[in-house]
């Protein structure tokens, strides 16, 4: 079978539930979600409101779950979403919607339209539009089992690096450990120093931990695309792992949507509550340093700044733990305006940054963090999320703005009391 | 309570004393009607009965025009006072029914109010009253002369 | 009964002066809202005017409207008017009996055929053939149907004849309309209330009298002059209904200091008659300033607009049952409409095949 | 048919008739709704979701603060409208009256006077709102049909209710009546259109609070 307009159509009605019906019932076009979505802000153009990026769902579910939309249909006059109002629509559903939220914060009526966005794409995918990098992306996550096609050797390798860098021992399918620690694809290819930074840290707390070899990808693009079906696989992989190394927590990497995927939406996935918890290393660091195992010495002197990735602070939760951790390390941190669950996403989050087409776009609305940044002047910005390190620092370099970009976790790790 | 006296007789004012702001619009209207029937000598009249006039808008009127030199009683099928107001020229007509209740009532603005003057056929009528009557005494002298 | 002396002929010689009839003249110019420079005008016109031939029929009535007519204490001014015509035909007036007088009603409609005035209180009864209401073995539709056609105009006096009135109210067992149910043909004056205001009938045929013409009417037939305000708009208590003061039942403070009865069930807001200003019993009072809310009596259907005792805002009908009605069959309907939506949802579940990793790479079948 | 006829119907038959419907409608529209139910969350909660729902139901209610100054006016206007409908529908003592008439209770009301000024400054704010629903870029761009119609509808009702307190220029029973047929009006579209919002944005404001509670967050 293939993908196709029905097909689409009918993960729509799968995924059409109660709060979707009342969110569509209690919309009335004030349009102040427009103001909160950075793609109009820095555009200007109305059809990047979110709530009219919902409108082929919206057609779905007033034709399908409502009496008098059901007698129109007879009547041939509720009509559903065309093929090419999907093909007009992928653009709005996958290129100019990041998943970050911030409409779902000030909707008036109290919708949470990202919700929404989450089932259209169900839709989507399933009627065969979705773009071809996340495409791509999530094909090899299944097949190779990374999105950037990391594979286990791969994976080893940059053990051997690590290991050598910071003369500890990096154990890989170690079972019985506390932690069981998973990594994005980005952070084995571009920012190995995370994995060492992860080892130290460990060590010096004296937990147990481990990486697997079935198990090393956080990241799921099954999710970014939007199929549960697919998504589920993938969390699948991760639930097996732990499983059968019997660890108590699986600790989530710097990445914002991996945190969403496994945390929030993984037992939803694989249909069951997980028999162990998942944490992201943030909540991990903060509860060390609360029981006094994370011990830092010497300060920053820069001015700091924190960038809360989307799906870890206002769609995650974990808003406090970074501002404990970076107090420790950086006495002149500074906030952003709208920081913590009204911060701006980077622009690339919720798969924009897999999808070549959305690039343009997804440089013009860095505009918005940069008018952030100009306003206090830091000279580096700290984020706990690899994707939005990728973002900003393409956004910056664009803007030919001079910031450093950093991870919390490593910043924690160079300043590891000896 | 066994009979009428039973039930208790309370008497209060129920009417609300409150004005429209009607009488500075009217005496307005006055001033205007008077300058014409100097100037073109066309008689004015103004309907009390057209304008809504609480309590007050019609004591503040009676105040300002004041009483003037002429007070007239008609008796024509129940009373009429005419009375001039101490502004010369404006006369202020009420007709009562014969159990004197207010009929109608004018602020008139005219030398002389029209209920004042003689009707022509009833001077004709007079003047043959006065005729039968004077016929009638001429005879009744002259059958006193006759007798 | 008709004689060619001018009325101020007939009239002086009873020693009424010409005054009496430019006073007469001031107060209905008056009572008409005319310009009071009419007056002279009209007091001229009347003079000179010919006595005129008035018949008048009653049907489905209660006598109350002539009762209104006639009835007053002492003779007043408006009694003028009595003067001014010739009642040739009344059936409760006329001194005669049986065929005497059904002859005299053909008399006085040949007599002054195309002339006369008709007045008709009561409403008239269609229901079987009419048989409800006969005088002398004829029907009230058939008695009005030959009368009519003769008359000049027409003037429905009380609510019945006017809109049906008493004996229309729901059910209706004799079928009962209004005159202008069944004369489409002659100008009909409709002079509602119950009964209606004496001066107002005054009032109309002075101005037929002197002007010639009826009056202007509103769009229910009735005489502008006296129905154009409401009640409400010449209330005494209006100030209170304004300010929000109410007086919540009939015997509490807000009773007592008069204010606004409204909420008692006062029809005064809806209901367009002269009573505010003319008042009743030779003006002594009228129902809102005895204490008692307008029952909106010169209004179509009067007796049927709900309790006197409601007030306007709220419903005539049911409504909190029907409500309840609505709420059940709603949640009925609303239960089936969501078993409809979850077999739609169970239905799509079970036929829609999941996506797997093949679909990504395949074209996108339309 | 004559306007006191129509009027006689507006105040029985036509108010069953629109109350009918009303409820009728409300009722499928939200068994609809909520019979579509949601999956249970398995994620393991922060907080509690149900408290955290109740929380939003009510903290949606205030002014975001982020918006204040992009959208000043729409909010403005918006809290005008709602609350001024709000105290003229409730605290009118006709109103109380109709309550009182139908379910038996009632409460006290404000004098007409301050219910004259808060009718004229919610006509006022409605049409602020329409102002900007016309030139705001966004707004124009999401705008159809029905809203501009329901904007009419949610009108009538305020502005034939001013006219009835000021009948020197207009018939009291025409505007009764007017007033009582735009009412029902408003009754008959509410359960069809986005009016329904009225009684659905507090459970969009508890499932979004809800979801977001359990993640620890507050919304």
């Amino acid at each position: 079978m293939s993908t196709s307009l029905q097909q689409g159509l009918a993960a729509m009605i799968d995924k059409i539930d109660a709060p979707i019906a009342s969110f569509f019932n209690s919309c009335v076009h004030c349009g102040m979600c427009a103001d909160a979505c950075l793609f109009y802000t820095e555009t200007g153009d109305p059809k990047y409101t979110p709530i009219h990026k919902l409108e082929p769902l919206r057609k779905v579910w007033y034709r399908e779950f409502t009496l008098e939309g059901r007698l129109l249909k007879m009547f041939g006059l509720a009509k559903a979403p065309t093929d090419a109002e999907l093909v007009e629509w992928e653009t709005l559903i996958y290129d100019s919607c990041t998943l970050c939220g911030r409409c779902s914060m000030v909707c008036p009526v109290g919708n949470d339209i990202v919700y929404m966005v989450r089932k259209v794409r169900e839709g989507m995918v399933a009627s065969g539009h979705a773009p071809a990098g996340l495409k791509e992306a999530t094909v090899r996550s299944i097949e190779i089992g990374s999105p950037m096609g990391v594979t286990a050797d791969t994976l080893r390798a940059q053990i051997k690096h690590a290991a050598k860098d910071t003369g500890l021992d990096i154990p890989l399918d170690k079972a019985g450990v506390d932690y069981l620690l998973l990594m994005s694809s980005a952070e084995i290819m571009q920012f190995p120093e995370f994995m060492g930074a992860a080892a130290q840290i460990f060590h010096q707390a004296g937990v147990s931990w481990t990486l697997s070899s079935t198990a090393y990808e956080a990241t799921n693009s099954g999710m970014q695309i939007g199929s549960s079906e697919l998504a589920a696989v993938l969390v699948k992989r991760i639930v097996d792992a732990a499983e059968k190394l019997k660890v108590k927590t699986v600790i989530s990497p710097e990445c914002g949507h991996a945190y969403t995927a496994l945390r929030w939406e993984g037992p939803n996935l694989v249909g069951r509550p997980f028999t162990f918890k998942v944490k992201h290393i943030l909540e991990v660091l903060d509860e060390l340093r609360a029981e006094g195992k994370l011990r830092t010495e010497g300060l920053e002197t820069e001015r700091m700044t924190f960038h809360d990735p989307c799906q870890l602070v206002r769609r995650g939760g974990v808003h406090d733990q970074p501002r404990n951790l970076l107090r420790m390390v950086a006495p002149d941190y500074v906030e952003m305006e709208d920081a913590g669950n009204m911060n701006w996403c980077c622009g690339g989050g919720g798969g924009v940054s897999a999808n070549e087409r959305a690039e343009p776009l997804r440089i013009k609305v860095f505009s918005r963090k940069k008018k952030q940044l100009d306003k206090i002047g830091v000279s580096a910005m700290v984020t706990a999320c690899s994707n939005c390190r990728n973002m900003l620092e393409e956004g910056l370099e664009h803007n030919h703005m001079d910031i450093k970009v950093l991870s919390l976790t490593e910043l924690i790790a160079e300043h590891l009391a000896k | 309570m066994n009979s009428l006296k039973g039930i208790p007789i309370i008497k209060l004012d129920a009417t609300p004393v409150m004005s429209h702001g009607n009488a500075l619009p009217l005496l307005h209207e006055i001033e205007v009607l008077l300058d014409q029937l100097i100037a073109t000598g066309k008689s004015g009249a103004i309907d009390l009965r057209s304008l809504p006039m609480l309590a007050d808008d019609y004591e503040k009127l009676k105040e300002i025009l004041g009483e003037g030199e002429v007070k007239a009683t008609v008796d024509a099928m129940g009373p009429s006072q005419v009375r001039e107001t101490a502004i010369h020229g404006v006369w202020w007509v009420t007709h009562f029914n014969s159990d004197a209740t207010v009929l109608a009532e004018f602020i008139e603005i005219t030398y002389i109010p029209e209920i004042l003057q003689t009707h022509p056929a009833d001077a004709r009528m007079g003047l043959e009253n006065l005729r039968s009557r004077l016929m009638s005494t001429s005879q009744v002298d002259k059958g006193e002369t006759d007798v | 009964m008709s004689d060619d002396k001018t009325l101020a002929e007939t009239l002086a010689q009873r020693g009424i002066s010409r005054r009496s009839f430019l006073k007469f003249c001031a107060s209905i110019a008056s009572l008409m809202a005319m310009p009071p420079a009419m007056a002279v005008e009209m007091a001229e016109k009347l003079a000179a005017a010919r006595r005129q031939s008035v018949v008048y029929l009653s049907f489905q009535e209660c006598t109350g409207c002539l009762e209104s007519l006639t009835r007053s204490h002492s003779p007043k001014l408006e009694d003028l008017i009595f003067d001014a015509i010739s009642l040739d035909y009344q059936e409760t007036l006329v001194a005669c009996a049986g065929h005497f007088a059904e002859h005299i009603l053909k008399e006085a409609i040949e007599k002054n055929d195309g002339k006369f005035i008709l007045m008709v209180d009561g409403s008239i009864p269609l229901k079987d053939g009419g048989i409800y209401s006969t005088i002398a073995g004829r029907t009230n539709l058939d008695i009005l149907e030959w009368v009519a056609p003769h008359a000049a105009a027409v003037i429905a006096v009380g609510s019945c004849a006017a809109f049906g009135g008493i004996p229309k109210a729901n059910p209706n067992p004799t079928g009962a309309v209004a005159v202008s149910d069944i004369i489409k043909d002659k100008p009909i004056i409709n002079v509602p209330g119950c009964p209606p205001i004496p001066v107002v009938i005054t009032g109309v045929i002075a101005h037929y009298l002197t002007m010639g013409t009826i009056p202007d009417l509103d769009e229910l037939g009735r005489p502008k002059v006296f129905f154009g305000d409401s009640i409400h708009d010449r209330c005494y208590r209006r100030p209170f209904y304004d300010q929000g003061k109410f007086a919540k039942s009939f015997d509490d403070e807000g009773a007592r200091n008069g204010w606004c009865l409204f909420e008692l069930g006062c029809k005064g807001p809806t209901t367009h008659n002269a009573c505010a200003t003319t008042k009743w019993n030779g003006g002594v009072s009228f129902p809102i300033e005895s204490g008692h809310g307008c029952l909106g009596c010169s209004e179509p259907d009067f007796w049927d607009a709900g309790s006197f005792y409601t007030a306007l805002s709220a419903p005539t009908k049911d409504v909190a049952n029907w409500a309840a009605i609505g709420v059940a069959a709603g949640a009925a309907i609303g239960v089936a409409a969501g078993i409809a939506n979850r077999s739609t949802k169970t239905e799509t579940k079970r036929t829609r095949k999941p996506l797997t990793v093949d679909d990504l790479k395949g074209k996108p079948k339309s | 048919m004559n306007i006191f006829d129509i009027l006689q119907w507006a105040r029985g038959t036509g108010l069953q008739i629109a109350v009918v419907i009303f409820s009728v409608g409300v009722l499928i529209r939200l068994l609809e709704m909520w019979m579509l139910n949601r999956k249970p969350d398995l994620a393991e909660p922060r907080a509690s979701g149900t408290l955290g729902g109740w929380r939003t139901v009510f903290t949606r209610s205030a002014p975001s603060m982020v918006l204040m100054k992009k959208a000043g006016l729409l909010l403005v206007s918006g809290y005008i409208f709602h609350l001024g409908f709000f105290i003229v529908l409730f605290f009118f003592a006709p109103h109380i009256r109709l309550f009182h008439n139908m379910f038996g209770v009632s409460w006290p009301a404000l004098p007409n006077g301050i219910i004259e000024i808060i009718t004229i400054l919610s006509i006022g704010a409605l049409f602020a709102l329409l102002a900007h629903r016309i030139m705001n870029p966004v707004q124009r761009f999401l705008s159809t049909f029905q809203d501009y119609f329901v904007w009419l509808a949610s009108l009538l009702p305020l502005l034939t209710g001013y006219l009835l307190l000021h009948t020197s220029d207009f018939s009291y029973s025409q505007m009764l009546t007017a007033h009582l047929l735009s009412v029902e009006l408003l009754l008959v579209i509410f359960p069809f259109t986005k009016l329904m919002h009225a009684f659905t944005t507090f459970f969009s404001r508890w499932y979004t609070g809800a979801m977001a509670a359990r993640k620890g967050v507050t919304v």
